[in-house]
């Protein structure tokens, strides 16, 4: 995205509100991965703590979503800077 | 959302730190967003079925869901303390080109 | 949560908003549930009124929904005032 | 979000009730979320496919349609019958420890 | 919804929050049916194009799906109108 | 979601525009809300197991994942054009009689 056509006082205030979307997103993200990997690793409920297969389960669970964030978010980016110059030619 | 940074300048007299306010705000949408997603992660596991034939949780269904709310929660300090562990490169490097 | 850090006007602005949330946390739990209880219960589309059958299904699963939530509140409560008593120690 | 409260005091002379905006504009919301739901609950029901072989509605998917909306509303008013019941109790015993 | 008990700046201002809201369901409806047609019709990741077959299915189903909100908007309208026919009554 | 209409009138004296501010704001959200939905998308098509027994993403799915960011874009290119060639009817005649 393109700040230019904004004055400083304007950044400055979108950089607030930036911060305050990724402070979100980050929450987000936190809830759904716990929310995806509970769903996915735990079946057994004749007890409240983690089983150690459980337990293995989410942190490879967890991991492993942290790293496809990541690739996509990576993707992503490329492809934004690809089309940005797209539009400019 | 929207009385951030312009916000603070425009608070009346009566010095409210809206600052503040956003950040409990914040904190409170976060627990009621986990809290939303026990309530449905435990309904599947413990309570859902093709036909529901009465209203009442039965003994078994009740034990699931205390055990359930237990081990959402390890799950929840689990996944919380690896993403701190890479937490600070993933946060760094996000905003996705924007 | 704990709102002693803040001063009398703050803390009444936040109750406001916290009410303000609770309604808003009502209203999704209500359109959550009637999603849920439709999505499970009717199946029949050869009519547009409730068969007795989804009647049943959809009054019961509504019950359930509702006496769910309760206990994962208490529940959810319990393991609040734990953590924090933790966290005073 | 923002205006509750501290808005209603910071509102401009054109005399405008925030606080009726506000009440209008959840109730936008609802309603909003509400059919969201229900285009979602009804495209599962009757329109959706493993491979979508053509885009026009056929005879069966709208009459389905017609009558999915039909059913999505006595769902909704016989789940908030249930819930007025006991909606005091719930609403009141709510807040989970906050 | 009946906003009469609005003064002339209060409609006013509720026109603004209308448009915004329709923009933002506008949008969302936009990356739901995305989201919804490409878990549909995307099977193959051995390339990263659209295969003629996810094309067709993709093409398709966006149709379907634009097809099926418009009805059920129809039918709701139709409905709310009703109801509130009832209610002077 | 607060400052329009209203807001534009209670704007401090450093000039900012809250129109451009939430237009920018709604496009920030509107990115964000396409890279979840793809994040969730290509982890269901590439990435999801029954368990996960490593924290690694292997080689196939690391291809898996690449192809479907590119895909995904053109689903969303595609159904744009879907959109926009009946966008107008179809907006015009939303409201559903509110």
């Amino acid at each position: 995205m393109d700040f230019s056509g904004m004055n400083q006082a304007e950044q400055a205030h979108m950089t607030k509100v930036i911060e305050k979307k990724q402070m979100q997103d980050f929450l987000k993200m936190y809830s759904n991965i716990v929310e995806k990997c509970f769903s996915t690793c735990c079946n057994d409920f004749t007890s409240k703590a983690l089983t150690s297969k459980e337990d293995t389960c989410v942190t490879n669970c967890a991991e492993k979503w942290l790293k496809h964030s990541e690739r996509i978010g990576t993707r992503f980016a490329e492809l934004n800077a690809e089309m940005m110059e797209a539009q400019q030619k | 959302m929207s009385f951030l940074g312009g916000g603070s300048r425009s608070a009346p007299s009566g010095s409210i730190s809206f600052e503040k306010i956003e950040m409990a705000s914040t904190e409170l949408d976060t627990v009621t967003d986990f809290f939303n997603r026990m309530v449905s992660s435990c309904h599947a596991k413990c309570v859902a079925a093709r036909f529901y034939t009465d209203g009442e949780l039965n003994k078994g269904e009740q034990v699931c869901i205390d055990r359930c709310v237990g081990k959402y929660n390890e799950v929840q300090k689990k996944v919380g303390e690896k993403i701190q562990a890479k937490g600070q490169a993933q946060q760094g490097g996000s905003g996705f080109g924007l």
